[in-house]
């Protein structure tokens, strides 16, 4: 939300990946400095079509695209900015992704690797149909992409989670960093209620909601391949955990995908809460696995059997 | 007539006893001792209630006799009808129920918070016959007076056979009220969680509790006190700020109250590092009046806390208050004691600064927090808002705003409690916190009520926060240099903007209105690493995990 | 059409597809020339939850792995994916785009995917599905949407009739087939009235090997800033490239 | 949506050398503000897209105050608000300005 050059590096590195806009992320994330942005705010390439519905545009339409530096590493960067619109799907937001992973899939010269930081709802409403293919087309293009050798990491931990398209694209990646913070679904909580009624799903009830779609759940069910504090530089941590060396795009990784979400709906099926999940993938107490902080979490994660798999 | 001396009055001198032991009787064929049975609680009210009682059915502020709320509106119009609803809280919308259905006529009350809307159309309908709205203290003052209850309606943790009592933190109103009933010969009924063979700490004693019913769900508890320091905005720290170095420091503030705001939750996160930077632990904000806010749990782990006294409890405060008995108040058993009206009394006499948010703001100075088609009540606001007239002994804050308000003239040394609104210049959806006119003086007219609901009168606010800047209306000497003064702060509403740019840049100068960086503040330093904690989880960390959020603020 | 008319006259060499009791099409049918066509989907409407997915994916996964090169045809009618919280606890997301992408690694292997919207399709599932072929086509009376407009109304807090007003000029977002195609993710509209195999055998004749959404939506005008963006910013990843290497 | 467009002729240059900056974001109650170093050292131009109606006197006194107090000479102001409040707007222009200053 707010400039932080004026800021200690080590304020930087401690601030929340939760509360902090898609720019913010970025310039935390990556090495100091090193972020240069395709079609930035200056080329005003903005959505033509809010205005028919009253709504203020943003120069950058939500999606910061371009390229930087973690950990000394050359990478390809794309933040989806929740505040704005949810940080949703359309046509000029998506094609931005896309045009990213296209140019990361025909030209070995570029970074190897894709940081896609996730804030979003889904697809953008007023622009649903070209929301809905900018998904599509995203899906494809990071598939050519992993196809041709690219990593493609999906860091989730903003206010709007990664919802609708932006549950699948994640799912779509080679890897997938989540914090406790995160939520990762398809249909959000607030529609299930107004469809399936409150008693389906509550909510207002956010430990239920966490429970269901957040980061430790996902963490635990082997949804996520990585755990990351709710800081820049715990994001930093867990992104750098995850580059190189991405399993292949092929038979081989869909198939055993396959197996674990067999073995997942085997397994898990049955289970109707939260807490029956955890207590039935062996955490001993999962009100106090909830409640305990990330370093205990992450270290009990370890201890939960298929959280680490490559099969994505 | 002659009026003669020692002849005894034949009249009789015990209706009320009369009266009660009718009721008990009516109501004998459903209890057995004391106890009621739930299915039976609407009948029981039908059978000690009278056309026209006076009826205290808690709610308070937080705790909620929701059942015995339900059973009294199920009851028969045609028996129970043309009460005299006397409770400080309007909170349940069964509360406005009783109206509708003719079950109770006329209202005395203190705080209507969430009916608010449904209130205030209820009052354009003429269906409520309304006598007053109250501070707490004064609503608890008239128990005594004209506004005795017949029958209270109490709400209770747990209770053993004889009635006796255990509210734990939720103490609240129910002392005072089941006293001025008790002891006048009305009736007490309680309604409890679960029946037990001894209660932990008997807060209210079973003599004076005539029935008691377990009710099929524990009574509600609003989680009134939770503030989500994720929702704090730079805006807020800022005004935070600038009360810190402005007045705490200024002042030298160690007794006080906080309202429920943002604002002030932002205070109290900022205190542990804003404060903590500014070598102020120890001399400021040492003492509290206030509940068990959440966000004060840095300040207190800190050391920064030494005493709270509460008005009632807070949702998941429970563990954490009994591992800290040296700041709460806590009873034998060990769970936190709470109880309205003492803390009222202590945030009115004994404190030296009250610092609250409000929705408006006039010229004058005076605040309302009723907007158009609203009627949110009071509390204890106005108590604690004010200055008390009453106070004999003295402290340094208060000398030195008496001091102020003096300008030297000669007279008796007094002094002044701090009263401080600290508002931002727009409320959501761009509405302006400042205006020319309360929109309570348009709703007292047209409801015709005898006096515009006013939370704090402008003659006892001391200081005037928002992000524009401090405004001290001590150091006014005239009411045109006063509205000057407010107006000076009030940003670019139309009454910021219509400001004598000459006339504030002199009160500045006279350091009546000083800005941030005449108090030292770059407005782009107020970032929300400031914070204590920036999440309900991190208060929980804070507490040692002690403190169980309610699970509609758990987002993890 | 009736979903054993559109078999019968997609695949009059014969076929084995049927429709499973939880509403899952799976089958094998005969083209012309003797080869084979295997064939996925979901009927009747039925939204796609994590039981759903497993089954389609499988088979999905068995073709490639059996290596046939046969084209693979994915019928879709389906209101969306299930809303259920037990779906999405177990990470919905994961199953439906496991589903996407066993269909985009059967593209890479040769297997040249179809998707066929003869009825529903939304969302979620929508994505797991039809729009994770390499060419989708619809029949008329085909209702592919994100969501439909009185919800919509809901969501965006606009009066329904300023929407409905809206959706006649604005493809980008209003519901249904006319708009799809025109933002070019239906590649065309078969015609129920001539024999559906050969258009069929016409459509597999012309598979892009290469997502052309994009340029579809921007030559029809239903998406003219998509493919301008997307080439944009990958002129200016790779330009800057060159620049930093100079 | 309207524009507004507000035009200034100022005592100097802003300070710094950063070309452009960007702060804030377009969401409720938020604003997004992009700074450029386009114009002649005296001139401030700031265009202003905004879904709320009638506050065009409003946003004339926040510029006019932050235009006189910073003396942004040069830059080319753009906004795109989400229906902020006046202390969010000046907060984020001083908020620009420092980034002017403070970049490269």
């Amino acid at each position: 939300m707010t400039d932080m050059s004026n800021q200690s590096a080590a304020s930087r590195d401690s601030a929340s990946w939760f509360l902090a806009s898609a720019r913010d992320r970025l310039a935390g994330l990556l090495d100091p400095g090193s972020f240069v942005e395709f079609l930035p705010p200056s080329e005003r390439v903005r959505s033509p079509h809010l205005a028919l519905f009253d709504l203020p545009a943003a120069f950058d339409d939500g999606m910061v695209v371009g390229r930087g530096r973690l950990d000394g590493q050359g990478v390809l960067a794309a933040a989806q900015e929740g505040q704005f619109m949810g940080g949703t799907f359309a046509e000029v937001s998506g094609a931005k992704l896309i045009g990213l992973l296209r140019a990361a899939r025909d030209n070995p010269d570029l970074p190897r690797t894709v940081l896609l930081l996730l804030d979003s709802g889904g697809v953008r409403l007023q622009e649903a149909n070209a929301g809905e293919l900018a998904v599509a087309e995203v899906m494809r293009a990071i598939i050519e992409a992993r196809s041709a050798g690219v990593a493609v990491i999906a860091l989730v931990g903003g206010r709007a989670g990664a919802f609708g398209g932006a549950g699948l694209t994640a799912a779509t990646c080679s890897r997938i960093v989540i914090s406790e913070q995160g939520r990762l679904g398809v249909t959000g909580p607030e529609v299930i209620e107004t469809n399936q009624g409150v008693e389906e799903f509550d909510s207002q009830d956010k430990a239920l909601v966490w429970g269901v779609t957040g980061g430790r759940t996902r963490r635990l069910i082997g949804g996520s391949d990585a755990y990351a504090l709710d800081t820049m530089a715990g994001f930093r941590e867990a992104a750098v955990s995850l580059l190189g060396n991405p399993s292949p795009f092929d038979l081989r990784t869909l198939q055993a995908e396959q197996d674990r979400l067999a073995a997942r709906q085997q397994r898990l099926g049955a289970c109707d809460s939260p807490a029956a999940l955890w207590a039935t993938l062996g955490v001993p107490d999962p009100g106090a696995a909830r409640d305990m902080d990330d370093e205990a979490f992450a270290a009990l994660a370890a201890t939960v059997k298929g959280t680490d798999h490559d099969a994505r | 007539m002659t009026l003669r001396s020692n002849v005894p009055s034949r009249r009789a001198w015990d209706t009320g006893q009369h009266s009660r032991e009718q009721r008990l009787a009516a109501a004998s064929r459903y209890a057995r001792g004391k106890l009621v049975a739930h299915h039976d609680a609407t009948a029981l009210l039908e059978a000690v209630l009278r056309p026209g009682d006076r009826v205290c059915l808690e709610g308070d502020n937080q705790k909620q006799a929701d059942f015995l709320a339900r059973s009294l509106a199920q009851a028969d119009p045609a028996v129970v009808r043309d009460l005299h609803i006397v409770q400080s809280g309007i909170v349940l919308a069964e509360h406005l129920d009783l109206f509708e259905a003719g079950i109770a006529r006329k209202l005395d009350f203190s705080y209507s918070g969430p009916q608010g809307g449904p209130l205030a159309r209820a009052l354009a309908e003429r269906k409520i016959e309304l006598g007053a709205i109250h501070t707490y203290l004064e609503l608890f003052s008239r128990y005594f007076v004209d506004l005795t209850p017949h029958v209270a309606l109490t709400v209770a943790r747990c209770a053993d056979r004889d009635g006796n009592l255990y509210m734990g933190p939720n103490t609240e109103d129910s002392p005072v009220v089941i006293e001025a009933t008790a002891f006048k010969q009305g009736i007490v009924i309680a309604q409890v969680n679960e029946l037990v063979d001894k209660v932990p700490r008997v807060d209210v004693p079973g003599d004076r509790v005539d029935f008691v019913v377990v009710a099929p769900e524990a009574f509600y508890v609003e989680p009134l006190f939770t503030r989500d320091p994720a929702q704090v905005t730079e805006t807020q720290i800022l005004t935070a700020m600038l009360a810190i170095r402005g007045i705490y420091e200024e002042y030298g503030v160690r007794r006080l109250n906080h309202g429920i705001g943002f604002n002030t939750a932002a205070i109290e996160l900022l205190l542990p590092t804003y404060a903590e930077r500014r070598g102020l632990k120890g001399r400021i904000a040492t003492h509290f009046a206030l509940n068990p806010h959440p966000t004060l749990i840095p300040a207190i782990e800190t050391g920064w806390v030494q005493q709270i006294h509460s008005f009632g409890s807070e949702v998941g405060m429970d563990a954490y208050m009994r591992a800290r008995p040296d700041i709460y108040f806590t009873g034998r058993d060990g769970s936190m004691a709470s109880n309205r009206l003492y803390c009222q009394a202590a945030g009115l006499y004994a404190t030296d600064l009250f610092i609250g948010s409000t929705l408006q703001i006039d010229l004058q100075g005076n605040s309302s927090t009723v907007t158009r088609g609203r009627i949110a009540g009071f509390g204890g606001a106005p108590n604690m808002g004010s200055d008390p007239h009453g106070r004999r002994h003295a402290s340094d804050p208060w000398l030195k705003a008496g001091r102020e308000a003096a300008d030297g003239q000669a007279g008796l040394a007094r002094g002044r409690k701090l009263v401080v609104q600290i508002v931002e210049t727009f409320g959501d959806k761009l509405v302006p916190t400042f205006v020319e006119q309360l929109d309570s003086v348009q709703l007292a007219e047209t409801l015709r009520l005898d006096l515009p609901p006013v939370m704090i009168y402008g003659d006892d606010v001391t200081h005037i926060v928002t992000e524009e800047g401090i405004a001290n209306l001590l150091l006014c000497r005239t009411a045109d240099e006063r509205e000057q003064a407010i107006r000076g702060v009030a940003g670019y509403t139309p009454v910021g903007r219509g400001r004598d740019r000459r006339a504030v840049e002199d009160l500045r100068a006279r350091g009546v209105i000083r800005r941030p960086e005449d108090l030292g503040i770059d407005p782009l330093d107020a970032h929300k690493s400031l914070l204590a904690a920036r999440s309900i989880k991190e208060l929980m960390h804070w507490s040692g995990n002690l403190y169980d959020p309610p699970r509609k603020f758990r987002n993890w | 059409m009736t979903l054993d008319e559109i078999l019968a006259s997609l695949l009059p060499a014969g076929h084995d597809v049927l429709v499973r009791p939880d509403r899952l099409i799976l089958g094998t049918g005969r083209r012309r020339d003797g080869g084979a066509v295997h064939v996925i989907g979901i009927a009747d409407g039925e939204p796609l939850g994590t039981a759903g997915v497993l089954p389609l994916a499988e088979r999905v996964l068995r073709v490639i792995a059996a290596g046939d090169g046969a084209p693979i045809l994915v019928m879709v009618d389906t209101r969306g994916q299930r809303m259920a919280r037990r779906d999405e606890m177990l990470g919905l997301n994961e199953y439906l785009a496991h589903l996407a992408k066993c269909l985009l690694l059967a593209s890479r292997h040769g297997h040249r995917t179809i998707g066929l919207n003869y009825g529903k399709a939304a969302a979620g599932a929508f994505l797991a599905t039809a729009l994770a072929t390499d060419v989708l086509v619809a029949l008329p009376g085909a209702e592919p949407a994100v969501m439909d407009l009185p919800s919509m109304a809901r969501v965006t807090k606009l009066p329904e009739d300023r929407l409905r007003a809206l959706s006649r000029t604005t493809p980008v977002f209003a519901p249904g087939l006319a708009s799809m195609t025109e933002v070019g993710a239906v590649a065309e509209i078969w015609d129920p009235q001539r024999p559906l195999d050969a258009q069929f055998e016409a459509t597999l004749a012309n598979v892009p090997d290469q997502d052309v959404r994009d340029a579809l939506g921007a030559e029809r005008g239903g998406r003219r800033l998509a493919l301008d963006v997307a080439r944009r910013v990958a002129a200016q990843a790779t330009g800057r490239l060159h620049a930093a290497a100079s | 949506m309207v524009t507004i467009t507000l035009r200034y002729t100022t005592r100097g240059p802003a300070s710094g050398h950063a070309p452009s900056a960007i702060v804030g974001v377009v969401a409720s109650g938020n604003l997004e503000v992009l700074l450029e170093r386009a114009l002649p050292d005296t001139v401030c131009a700031v265009e202003i897209a905004t879904p709320v109606r009638g506050y065009d006197e409003v946003w004339q006194a926040v510029v006019a105050d932050f235009v006189e107090r910073t003396s942004p000479g040069g830059l080319h102001i753009s906004i795109n608000d989400g229906g902020a409040r006046p202390d969010t707007v000046a907060l984020r222009l001083m908020q620009g300005i420092r980034m002017m200053e403070a970049g490269r």
